[in-house]
């Protein structure tokens, strides 16, 4: 049930604060995010149309989209299987995985970037084996999927989690008493009333992919995602240069963003509320 | 039919089903009795394998199940809020234990030539069996409806006519007439008794309500803390509970300490206080320390203790009467023995009834419960 | 109450294949983090020691620890009022507030650097006035906290608007029968039990922008936080420089992270479970 | 003392309260009973202060409150699932009101020669006034206890203790009773009464069930739709229901369509099929046409027809008697016409009541309760 206005009544003073701190946050958003493209349409549209005409830019682009679309359904098949063994099983060291899913997040993105390289270095763990029957990650679209992987892989697992601990476990009982076996009860009882919250799960975790830059930077510099060429731009030829192509692969989220945000909302059906 | 023998669950260390055995018979209507936390919901999810008991044996029809997922034990299970698929119509609801245990075999779709046929013939069965659930239950005008947009009585058909769907010979019923209102309340009751008969099941039912264990049950088991205490028919366990604790449970609310002064083959003379003596009818010994129960709808109310055979009359004073619906609730004092009778309304008007009114309380030797003082029996 | 294990029965397929899907995603993170910190001990730890000598290091890395408390802290004031009135007041466009919080979440982190430059750079918006009066965010830890907040304030105001919304609105409309203002039922009874998940929010917030590289970068490569010094390491100097670096740095932050968590699980007691 | 003038809300498109008017007198302990969805909670919530009516006025005193804010009204308020707050201890919980109505003020603290003396003052005063809520309502031993540790009976008597805490005139009470179990519903209930005299408070309280209505009531209002339909006193409201909706809501078993076939001063004829007729008290003319109801507590069943000064005497057979605890429901066929009567499980005893039987069932004129057919009065 949301809470109902008390209107007709004077709005009281701590109200009053709250509106003014919620304001200076929003606009410091709003003011960041508009000033820099209503200044580039303003003040340099034809730097704009350059960087539309460019198909190096593009490139740039469509690489950042689909390796964290690749990264997403990665993490989508590795990462439900065990959000749902989170939310309903007891184990041992079940707080330590959890513990583990979640450091990603917590560790700085370059320092990720540098670990990965040992990992999947032309000289790693892993990476050396691996060149000597022609895989390479190092400045390959393979390198930059597994560090957009690493970044982003906490939020699939942990909103997916969220979305079958949400589940009354007693219609899974029901279901099995029904006669479903445990995986035909996963399909048809838990996995339909989790599905919204998975989708909230593959957005965060495809937002949070396409903006990743350090990890990314130093695991492959080349071919160059859009964030690393505006980098690039920027320490190349300036804030001119880069603010177009930054405008624009701004413009380019925000529209997936809102898109999937729509798409998502018409799941709220099977949600708790 | 269903036989319980020794189980007993550790959940954490705060809770345990400790040794509970039970034999319930076949088409027998089973009601496990006891208030909140007595476990018994825990034991039904054990018996429908929801949940594995650390120790002993469920058997159902002498086949021991106890390490069989519930999917291969055929049992139906409605929960108290009824768990319904919120995903699913009423009638997918419905459908979904037929679906589940007789899935399309790939051999009759490969099997191109009659593919279409079989499949035909397959979804008919399966069609006109949950149709025929969903008429017993009266839900077929539900069937596209979502079950958040019913109410509590509706949910509760939902829920019934989906175990009884796939057609299984034992049924458990987790205090199912709980969440509803009392008109539903008591339609539904009947239907379950209903349902019971018409499908032959053999159904346990679990409440806290001794009302609805008395008008439902063929037999009942009181169940606190974990524990069986008490097996019988609705008879046996609300005229001779087996210990103070039942007695209080199941709604004895006059109770009296006192010692037993003489016995005359199974009438016995109790001594409550310098004043009072009660007869009953009991197998105690002259000496012994009992408690007495005396059940308020076994008390009668009279002007005078005239044209009354009851072997116990006493003379008092109303100091209350409470209505409670239909019925109202007399509180007595008869000279320093407290007495609580229950009587119509209409004899509340009929007689005038109202505090500090004299009259008579009568009740007959064999309407007192004599048990051994503070030791079950 | 917690799915209690089947004990004593033969685990199904579908339960082993998500435990092995599941196993792959956590050794993928397990192996990362690992591998790093026991190269470095076994292959180079005099490199480790030089890195643990050097004031340099110790002073991006204080610097990260403490524009990051600060950005925090900002977070802290401005984001809980705002969360609350999210989660207990509807308004008109609440739905495009709840998105715009969520928008630095999507946008790339140099896209971000950009945007925060056009603003904050000596030319921009806020920064060309405030510049006139002597305050400079361009290569200044002012800069660097601005960034850090732009990407981690949404964690805290969606930590704290679940940790308000699971707050049965009666306690608050009790309180207020019993007396309390507004403000009143606000600190004595919506606060205390939300406290939890705001200190969970602001562990997210603090682990958000310690980790930020690629806004930071762009607006205030000088003084050089930690993530920046690495990478301007490993760029100079390749991947022998810049791993002891990265591998403190990881240990610092997973230091903190296991006390803040530890120290966090205490407040279960007023949750929900 | 509590006038609700005109009072409506719309809630999103679903739901509204619809032109409430109520008033309510001091020291009254008032009922609002009705069907769940009724509007009875949010009735309860407008009069607090927790929402605005889009129309109406409410006026506590003569004062309109009704832009008051919740703080500033004085109204104790108890929610059904008692609302404790979790984070504080019981007596945290009780003394909560004191401490915000009370607070230390600063000029008392800063005077800084008594300010030692003050506040202990400050907090002898508060602290008494918890004790005594803690006490009178037995939750004294609990005080350190923190809510969610408690049981049910023992969350209400903290909620109550903590609204009555701060001492206010009017007391808003939502189906307090409704989530305890038999026992502690019956204690609570006989409470609240006692603690509604004891501090002299004017009683607001909700509830679905009648038969709380009935027991607790001075008047009740029968809430349905969104709508007030019926006040009155509990005599009223049971013996005259306004309409067939309330009637059926507060438990009349027995109706029958009839017409009116003659008059004699009160008592009126009523033809209920070619076979049966009634008579009633009512004030219908011949020829109209009417709806009978009877309650099933005023039948009284006998073996033969004499004794009795009954005017509606019906010979039947038993079709069924159901145990409902310590009351039995008989229902009969009275050729053709079906009655249902409420009698003690000792009359079924001593009677040896059984399907099949045949026996007379007989109720007084005055216990014929008539309305116009289809049309509220």
């Amino acid at each position: 049930m949301t809470h109902r206005q008390r209107t007709g009544r004077k709005p009281e003073a701590y109200s009053v604060i709250f509106a003014i701190l919620g304001a200076v946050i929003l606009s410091f958003i709003i003011l960041t995010i508009s000033n820099m493209i209503v200044l580039q349409f303003l003040a340099d549209y034809p730097g704009f149309v350059d960087a539309v005409k460019d198909p190096g830019v593009w490139r740039s682009i469509w690489l950042s989209i689909w390796t964290a679309i690749a990264a997403t359904l990665i993490a989508l098949v590795l990462g439900v299987p065990l959000a749902y063994m989170l939310a309903r099983r007891d184990f041992m060291g079940k707080g330590l995985v959890e513990a583990v899913i979640d450091v990603p997040v917590v560790i700085p993105h370059t320092v990720a970037g540098i670990a990965l390289l040992t990992v999947f270095g032309y000289h790693g763990l892993i990476g050396a084996p691996l060149r000597t029957i022609g895989i390479k990650f190092v400045d390959m679209e393979l390198g930059i999927i597994i560090a957009l992987l690493f970044v982003s892989v906490p939020f699939m697992v942990n909103s997916a989690r969220e979305g079958f601990q949400s589940i009354d476990p007693r219609l899974e009982n029901i279901a099995r008493s029904l006669g479903a076996s445990g995986w035909g009860s996963f399909c048809r009882v838990s996995l339909p009333l989790a599905v919204r919250q998975i989708v909230v799960g593959a957005i965060m975790t495809w937002a949070r992919a396409i903006s990743e830059f350090g990890a990314v930077v130093v695991i492959a510099y080349y071919p160059m995602i859009a964030p690393t060429l505006i980098y690039e731009r920027y320490i190349s030829f300036g804030l001119k240069a880069s603010r177009p192509i930054a405008v624009l692969l701004m413009l380019v989220c925000l529209l997936v963003f809102v898109i999937l945000r729509i798409f998502s909302s018409r799941w709220k059906l099977y949600d708790r509320d | 039919m269903i036989e319980i023998e020794g189980i007993g669950i550790t959940w954490g260390s705060e809770f345990a089903l400790k040794d509970i055995n039970l034999h319930v018979r076949e088409k027998e209507f089973f009601v496990i009795l006891g208030p909140t936390g007595a476990g018994k919901t825990l034991l039904l999810e054990l018996i429908a394998g929801f949940y594995q008991p650390d120790a002993g044996v469920v058997k159902i029809r002498g086949h021991d199940v106890t390490r069989l997922p519930p999917e291969r034990r055929r049992i139906g299970f409605v929960y108290q809020d009824y768990a319904l698929f919120p995903h699913l119509s009423v009638r997918d609801n419905t459908a979904f234990g037929m679906r589940m245990r007789h899935p399309l075999r790939k051999r009759d779709v490969f099997n191109l030539g009659r593919a279409a046929d079989t499949i035909r013939e397959h979804r008919q069965a399966i069609d006109s069996r949950v149709d025929e659930a969903m008429d017993k239950l009266n839900i077929t005008h539900l069937g596209h409806r979502k079950p958040l947009t019913l109410s509590g009585g509706e949910q509760q058909r939902v829920a019934i006519a989906r175990a009884i769907a796939m057609n299984p010979p034992v049924m458990l019923l987790d205090e199912p007439l709980n969440a509803l209102d009392a008109r539903t309340k008591d339609m539904m009751r009947d239907e379950l008794r209903r349902i019971h008969e018409e499908f032959a099941l053999t159904t346990l039912y679990v409440t806290h309500d001794q009302a609805e264990a008395m008008m439902l049950a063929d037999r009942i088991a009181v169940m606190m803390d974990g524990s069986v205490v008490q097996v019988g028919t609705p008879e046996e366990i609300f005229q001779s509970p087996a210990s103070e604790e039942i007695a209080k449970f199941v709604g004895m609310e006059n109770t009296f300490q006192g010692t037993v002064t003489g016995r005359e083959d199974d009438l016995t003379i109790i001594k409550i206080d310098d004043e009072h003596t009660m007869e009953a009818v009991s197998k105690y010994n002259a000496g012994e320390q009992v408690r007495v129960l005396i059940r308020p709808e076994y008390i009668t109310l009279a002007e005078t203790s005239d044209h009354t055979s009851a072997r116990n009359n006493y003379g008092g004073t109303i100091k209350r009467v409470v209505h409670m619906g239909p019925i109202s609730k007399v509180e007595l004092n008869c000279d320093g023995l407290y007495l609580a009778a229950f009587v119509t309304r209409r004899s509340v008007d009929d007689m005038a009834l109202e505090a500090g009114m004299r009259l008579c309380a009568s009740f007959k030797a064999t309407s007192v419960h004599v048990i051994k003082h503070g030791v079950q029996i």
